[in-house]
Protein backbone atom coordinates (compact mmCIF):
# COMPACT_ATOMS: atom_id res chain seq x y z
CA UNK A 1 0.00 0.00 0.00
CA UNK A 2 2.99 2.41 0.14
CA UNK A 3 3.25 2.80 -3.71
CA UNK A 4 -0.45 3.30 -3.40
CA UNK A 5 -0.38 5.68 -0.99
CA UNK A 6 2.72 8.02 -2.63
CA UNK A 7 0.60 8.22 -5.84
CA UNK A 8 -2.04 9.53 -4.59
CA UNK A 9 -0.09 12.13 -2.43
CA UNK A 10 1.78 12.68 -5.67
CA UNK A 11 -1.37 12.50 -8.01
CA UNK A 12 -3.64 14.77 -6.04
CA UNK A 13 -1.32 17.34 -4.85
CA UNK A 14 -0.58 18.30 -8.48
CA UNK A 15 -4.49 18.33 -8.66
CA UNK A 16 -5.82 20.52 -5.94
CA UNK A 17 -3.00 22.48 -4.69
CA UNK A 18 -1.59 24.83 -7.54
CA UNK A 19 -0.73 27.57 -5.81
CA UNK A 20 0.73 26.48 -2.57
CA UNK A 21 -0.16 28.56 0.38
CA UNK A 22 0.74 29.18 4.28
CA UNK A 23 -1.92 26.12 5.04
CA UNK A 24 -3.82 23.72 3.03
CA UNK A 25 -7.04 25.49 2.94
CA UNK A 26 -10.40 23.98 3.74
CA UNK A 27 -11.51 23.94 -0.02
CA UNK A 28 -7.95 22.41 -0.80
CA UNK A 29 -8.33 19.41 2.07
CA UNK A 30 -12.01 18.60 0.76
CA UNK A 31 -10.11 18.43 -2.39
CA UNK A 32 -7.40 16.39 -1.28
CA UNK A 33 -9.97 13.84 -0.02
CA UNK A 34 -12.57 13.40 -2.90
CA UNK A 35 -9.70 13.32 -4.81
CA UNK A 36 -7.92 10.01 -2.58
CA UNK A 37 -11.53 8.40 -3.12
CA UNK A 38 -11.89 8.94 -6.53
CA UNK A 39 -8.44 7.33 -6.96
CA UNK A 40 -8.66 4.19 -5.16
CA UNK A 41 -12.19 3.77 -7.08
CA UNK A 42 -9.66 3.81 -10.43
CA UNK A 43 -7.42 1.78 -8.78
CA UNK A 44 -10.44 -0.71 -8.05
CA UNK A 45 -11.77 -0.34 -11.83
CA UNK A 46 -8.22 -0.62 -13.53
CA UNK A 47 -7.42 -3.80 -11.21
CA UNK A 48 -10.70 -5.57 -12.19
CA UNK A 49 -10.76 -4.77 -16.05
CA UNK A 50 -7.09 -5.77 -16.04
CA UNK A 51 -7.37 -9.12 -14.19
CA UNK A 52 -10.76 -9.71 -17.00
CA UNK A 53 -8.04 -9.29 -19.40
CA UNK A 54 -5.57 -11.87 -18.36
CA UNK A 55 -7.84 -14.76 -18.30
CA UNK B 1 8.27 -11.91 -7.77
CA UNK B 2 5.17 -12.05 -10.24
CA UNK B 3 2.67 -10.25 -8.28
CA UNK B 4 4.83 -7.67 -7.51
CA UNK B 5 5.60 -7.40 -11.23
CA UNK B 6 1.42 -7.44 -11.39
CA UNK B 7 1.06 -5.06 -9.25
CA UNK B 8 3.17 -2.51 -10.94
CA UNK B 9 1.36 -2.69 -13.91
CA UNK B 10 -1.36 -2.14 -12.24
CA UNK B 11 0.08 1.08 -10.68
CA UNK B 12 1.23 1.81 -14.57
CA UNK B 13 -2.22 1.60 -16.59
CA UNK B 14 -3.79 3.47 -13.51
CA UNK B 15 -1.05 6.52 -13.73
CA UNK B 16 -1.94 6.70 -17.22
CA UNK B 17 -6.11 6.03 -17.20
CA UNK B 18 -6.53 8.48 -14.86
CA UNK B 19 -4.13 11.09 -16.06
CA UNK B 20 -6.19 10.21 -19.77
CA UNK B 21 -10.03 9.96 -18.44
CA UNK B 22 -10.17 12.49 -14.96
CA UNK B 23 -9.90 16.04 -15.21
CA UNK B 24 -11.41 17.28 -11.84
CA UNK B 25 -12.05 14.70 -8.58
CA UNK B 26 -15.63 14.81 -8.77
CA UNK B 27 -18.15 13.54 -5.41
CA UNK B 28 -18.86 10.63 -7.30
CA UNK B 29 -17.04 8.67 -10.04
CA UNK B 30 -19.52 9.17 -12.97
CA UNK B 31 -20.37 6.70 -15.99
CA UNK B 32 -18.38 8.53 -18.47
CA UNK B 33 -15.56 8.73 -16.19
CA UNK B 34 -15.96 5.27 -15.23
CA UNK B 35 -16.38 3.71 -18.97
CA UNK B 36 -13.32 6.12 -20.10
CA UNK B 37 -11.10 4.37 -17.71
CA UNK B 38 -12.03 0.59 -18.83
CA UNK B 39 -11.69 1.59 -22.63
CA UNK B 40 -8.72 2.88 -21.74
CA UNK B 41 -7.25 0.26 -19.71
CA UNK B 42 -8.40 -2.69 -22.40
CA UNK B 43 -7.16 -0.38 -25.16
CA UNK B 44 -3.93 0.05 -23.58
CA UNK B 45 -3.62 -3.92 -23.51
CA UNK B 46 -4.66 -4.01 -27.00
CA UNK B 47 -1.88 -1.67 -27.86
CA UNK B 48 0.85 -4.31 -25.96
CA UNK B 49 -0.54 -6.75 -27.93
CA UNK B 50 0.07 -5.36 -30.84
CA UNK B 51 3.16 -3.88 -30.36
CA UNK B 52 4.48 -6.99 -28.82
CA UNK B 53 3.36 -9.22 -31.89
CA UNK B 54 4.84 -6.94 -34.46
CA UNK B 55 8.17 -7.32 -32.71
CA UNK B 56 7.98 -11.25 -33.27
CA UNK B 57 7.00 -11.22 -36.47
CA UNK B 58 10.72 -9.06 -36.93
CA UNK B 59 12.43 -11.29 -35.27
CA UNK B 60 11.42 -14.17 -37.01
CA UNK B 61 11.95 -12.29 -40.34
CA UNK B 62 15.45 -11.71 -39.40
CA UNK B 63 16.26 -15.53 -38.16
CA UNK C 1 18.41 2.43 3.76
CA UNK C 2 16.76 4.78 5.78
CA UNK C 3 18.57 8.03 4.82
CA UNK C 4 18.91 6.44 1.13
CA UNK C 5 14.72 6.92 1.15
CA UNK C 6 15.10 10.07 2.75
CA UNK C 7 17.26 11.40 -0.03
CA UNK C 8 15.00 9.74 -2.50
CA UNK C 9 11.97 11.72 -1.14
CA UNK C 10 13.88 14.87 -1.12
CA UNK C 11 14.36 14.33 -4.91
CA UNK C 12 10.51 14.01 -5.29
CA UNK C 13 9.64 16.84 -3.83
CA UNK C 14 12.39 18.83 -4.93
CA UNK C 15 11.25 17.66 -8.59
CA UNK C 16 7.58 18.33 -7.77
CA UNK C 17 8.00 22.11 -6.53
CA UNK C 18 10.84 23.10 -8.99
CA UNK C 19 8.09 22.14 -11.46
CA UNK C 20 6.14 23.96 -9.82
CA UNK C 21 7.65 27.10 -8.79
CA UNK C 22 10.09 27.87 -10.87
CA UNK C 23 9.17 29.45 -14.86
CA UNK C 24 12.26 30.68 -15.86
CA UNK C 25 15.93 29.93 -13.83
CA UNK C 26 17.12 33.94 -12.69
CA UNK C 27 20.82 35.17 -11.77
CA UNK C 28 19.33 34.98 -8.35
CA UNK C 29 16.96 32.97 -5.94
CA UNK C 30 13.66 35.38 -5.56
CA UNK C 31 11.68 35.82 -2.70
CA UNK C 32 8.66 34.36 -4.49
CA UNK C 33 9.67 31.47 -5.40
CA UNK C 34 11.84 30.88 -2.09
CA UNK C 35 8.05 31.47 -0.39
CA UNK C 36 6.96 28.84 -3.38
CA UNK C 37 9.39 26.07 -2.44
CA UNK C 38 8.72 26.42 1.11
CA UNK C 39 5.07 26.33 1.11
CA UNK C 40 5.37 23.47 -1.53
CA UNK C 41 7.19 21.08 0.47
CA UNK C 42 5.06 22.10 3.84
CA UNK C 43 1.88 21.49 1.75
CA UNK C 44 2.82 18.51 0.16
CA UNK C 45 3.77 16.78 3.87
CA UNK C 46 0.00 17.97 4.45
CA UNK C 47 -1.24 16.20 1.77
CA UNK C 48 0.72 13.06 2.23
CA UNK C 49 -0.37 13.05 5.87
CA UNK C 50 -3.89 13.89 5.00
CA UNK C 51 -3.86 10.75 2.58
CA UNK C 52 -2.22 8.58 5.13
CA UNK C 53 -4.99 9.52 8.02
CA UNK C 54 -7.76 9.00 5.35
CA UNK C 55 -6.19 5.43 4.53
CA UNK C 56 -5.58 3.97 8.23
CA UNK C 57 -9.44 5.25 8.98
CA UNK C 58 -10.61 3.24 5.63
CA UNK C 59 -8.33 0.29 7.16
CA UNK C 60 -9.90 0.80 10.77
CA UNK C 61 -13.56 0.51 9.51
CA UNK C 62 -13.37 -2.44 7.91
CA UNK C 63 -11.66 -4.23 10.61
CA UNK D 1 14.43 -5.68 -25.34
CA UNK D 2 10.98 -5.84 -22.40
CA UNK D 3 11.64 -2.04 -20.76
CA UNK D 4 12.00 -0.93 -25.05
CA UNK D 5 8.55 -2.84 -25.76
CA UNK D 6 6.99 -1.42 -22.15
CA UNK D 7 7.83 2.33 -23.75
CA UNK D 8 6.60 1.72 -27.17
CA UNK D 9 3.62 0.60 -25.95
CA UNK D 10 2.85 3.81 -23.45
CA UNK D 11 4.36 5.98 -25.60
CA UNK D 12 2.28 5.05 -28.74
CA UNK D 13 -0.78 4.94 -26.64
CA UNK D 14 -0.59 8.43 -25.38
CA UNK D 15 0.21 9.50 -29.13
CA UNK D 16 -2.34 7.85 -31.11
CA UNK D 17 -5.43 7.04 -28.44
CA UNK D 18 -6.37 10.08 -27.40
CA UNK D 19 -10.06 9.08 -26.75
CA UNK D 20 -10.01 5.36 -25.86
CA UNK D 21 -13.57 3.65 -27.68
CA UNK D 22 -14.69 0.04 -27.49
CA UNK D 23 -12.19 -1.24 -29.99
CA UNK D 24 -8.69 0.04 -31.73
CA UNK D 25 -9.95 0.87 -34.54
CA UNK D 26 -8.50 0.80 -37.74
CA UNK D 27 -6.63 4.03 -37.59
CA UNK D 28 -5.55 4.09 -34.61
CA UNK D 29 -3.89 0.29 -35.63
CA UNK D 30 -1.99 2.07 -38.51
CA UNK D 31 -0.53 5.16 -36.09
CA UNK D 32 0.38 2.48 -33.62
CA UNK D 33 2.18 0.45 -35.67
CA UNK D 34 3.93 3.78 -37.20
CA UNK D 35 4.51 5.09 -34.02
CA UNK D 36 6.62 1.70 -33.60
CA UNK D 37 8.25 1.53 -36.41
CA UNK D 38 9.32 5.78 -35.59
CA UNK D 39 10.49 5.08 -31.67
CA UNK D 40 12.81 1.97 -33.15
CA UNK D 41 14.51 4.15 -35.61
CA UNK D 42 14.53 7.29 -33.38
CA UNK D 43 15.95 4.50 -30.76
CA UNK D 44 18.50 3.50 -33.01
CA UNK D 45 20.00 6.96 -34.66
CA UNK D 46 19.85 7.75 -30.78
CA UNK D 47 21.90 4.77 -29.94
CA UNK D 48 24.50 5.33 -32.44
CA UNK D 49 25.12 9.45 -32.21
CA UNK D 50 25.54 8.48 -28.31
CA UNK D 51 27.93 5.63 -28.74
CA UNK D 52 29.52 8.24 -31.34
CA UNK D 53 30.51 10.67 -28.45
CA UNK D 54 31.70 8.12 -25.71
CA UNK D 55 34.70 7.14 -28.37
CA UNK E 1 25.55 12.86 -5.90
CA UNK E 2 24.96 11.21 -9.07
CA UNK E 3 21.13 11.31 -9.39
CA UNK E 4 21.48 14.76 -8.46
CA UNK E 5 23.72 15.66 -11.05
CA UNK E 6 21.11 13.23 -13.81
CA UNK E 7 18.27 15.37 -12.29
CA UNK E 8 20.10 18.49 -13.28
CA UNK E 9 21.22 17.84 -16.57
CA UNK E 10 17.62 16.69 -17.01
CA UNK E 11 15.99 19.50 -16.17
CA UNK E 12 18.16 22.42 -16.83
CA UNK E 13 18.04 20.73 -20.88
CA UNK E 14 14.20 20.51 -21.25
CA UNK E 15 14.16 24.21 -19.86
CA UNK E 16 17.02 25.62 -21.70
CA UNK E 17 17.47 23.78 -24.67
CA UNK E 18 14.18 23.87 -26.95
CA UNK E 19 15.42 24.06 -30.18
CA UNK E 20 18.85 21.64 -30.05
CA UNK E 21 21.50 23.31 -32.52
CA UNK E 22 24.35 22.11 -33.79
CA UNK E 23 26.52 23.62 -30.71
CA UNK E 24 25.02 24.32 -26.99
CA UNK E 25 25.49 28.34 -27.58
CA UNK E 26 26.65 30.48 -25.54
CA UNK E 27 22.98 31.76 -24.44
CA UNK E 28 21.88 28.09 -23.15
CA UNK E 29 25.70 27.17 -21.48
CA UNK E 30 24.43 30.72 -19.49
CA UNK E 31 21.14 29.56 -19.33
CA UNK E 32 22.18 25.89 -18.15
CA UNK E 33 24.74 27.16 -15.32
CA UNK E 34 22.31 29.68 -14.17
CA UNK E 35 19.52 27.04 -14.12
CA UNK E 36 22.11 24.31 -12.11
CA UNK E 37 22.87 27.01 -9.45
CA UNK E 38 19.03 27.47 -9.14
CA UNK E 39 18.33 23.94 -9.07
CA UNK E 40 20.96 23.42 -6.32
CA UNK E 41 19.50 26.32 -4.47
CA UNK E 42 16.36 24.43 -4.52
CA UNK E 43 17.38 21.35 -3.39
CA UNK E 44 18.88 22.86 -0.42
CA UNK E 45 15.99 24.66 0.38
CA UNK E 46 13.81 22.10 0.06
CA UNK E 47 16.00 19.71 2.39
CA UNK E 48 15.90 22.09 5.48
CA UNK E 49 12.14 22.64 4.77
CA UNK E 50 11.37 18.78 4.59
CA UNK E 51 14.01 18.17 7.35
CA UNK E 52 12.01 21.10 10.26
CA UNK E 53 8.87 19.42 8.92
CA UNK E 54 9.99 15.37 10.09
CA UNK E 55 11.16 16.97 13.76
CA UNK F 1 26.50 -3.97 -14.76
CA UNK F 2 27.72 -1.03 -16.96
CA UNK F 3 26.01 -2.59 -20.18
CA UNK F 4 22.61 -2.59 -18.51
CA UNK F 5 23.54 1.55 -17.12
CA UNK F 6 24.19 2.17 -20.97
CA UNK F 7 21.24 0.64 -21.75
CA UNK F 8 19.75 3.03 -18.88
CA UNK F 9 20.91 6.22 -20.67
CA UNK F 10 19.73 5.54 -23.85
CA UNK F 11 16.26 4.44 -22.88
CA UNK F 12 15.97 8.09 -21.25
CA UNK F 13 17.89 9.49 -24.03
CA UNK F 14 15.29 8.70 -26.57
CA UNK F 15 12.56 9.27 -24.25
CA UNK F 16 13.41 12.99 -24.03
CA UNK F 17 14.57 13.62 -27.11
CA UNK F 18 11.09 11.53 -28.88
CA UNK F 19 9.15 13.86 -26.54
CA UNK F 20 10.94 17.12 -28.05
CA UNK F 21 11.70 15.79 -31.90
CA UNK F 22 8.38 13.91 -32.87
CA UNK F 23 5.27 15.03 -33.29
CA UNK F 24 3.15 13.04 -35.22
CA UNK F 25 4.21 9.79 -36.38
CA UNK F 26 4.71 9.44 -40.04
CA UNK F 27 5.12 6.85 -42.64
CA UNK F 28 8.94 7.90 -42.77
CA UNK F 29 11.53 9.49 -40.72
CA UNK F 30 12.00 12.95 -42.43
CA UNK F 31 15.69 14.19 -42.50
CA UNK F 32 14.48 17.31 -40.50
CA UNK F 33 13.36 14.82 -37.10
CA UNK F 34 16.41 12.98 -37.87
CA UNK F 35 19.08 16.28 -37.41
CA UNK F 36 16.17 17.11 -34.52
CA UNK F 37 17.55 13.78 -32.64
CA UNK F 38 20.76 13.75 -33.59
CA UNK F 39 21.35 17.54 -31.88
CA UNK F 40 19.23 16.65 -29.23
CA UNK F 41 21.14 13.87 -28.03
CA UNK F 42 24.52 15.40 -28.70
CA UNK F 43 23.69 18.92 -26.79
CA UNK F 44 22.05 16.44 -23.91
CA UNK F 45 25.75 15.31 -23.91
CA UNK F 46 26.64 18.71 -23.79
CA UNK F 47 24.75 19.63 -21.14
CA UNK F 48 25.75 17.09 -18.76
CA UNK F 49 29.54 17.98 -19.15
CA UNK F 50 28.62 21.59 -18.81
CA UNK F 51 27.01 20.29 -15.39
CA UNK F 52 29.59 17.81 -14.65
CA UNK F 53 32.36 20.50 -14.90
CA UNK F 54 30.54 23.00 -12.78
CA UNK F 55 29.92 20.51 -10.05
CA UNK F 56 33.22 19.28 -9.77
CA UNK F 57 34.69 23.04 -10.26
CA UNK F 58 32.42 23.76 -6.60
CA UNK F 59 33.96 20.63 -5.11
CA UNK F 60 37.18 21.59 -5.31
CA UNK F 61 36.44 25.49 -4.30
CA UNK F 62 35.39 24.01 -1.35
CA UNK F 63 38.47 21.68 -0.44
Amino acid sequence: AQELLQKISEKCFKKCITKPGTTLDSSEQRCVAMCMDRYMDSWNLVSRTFSNRLQ
Amino acid sequence: SQKAQLQQQIHKLNDVCWDLCVDKPREKMDGRTETCLCNCVDRFVDTSLLVAGRFQNLINKHQ
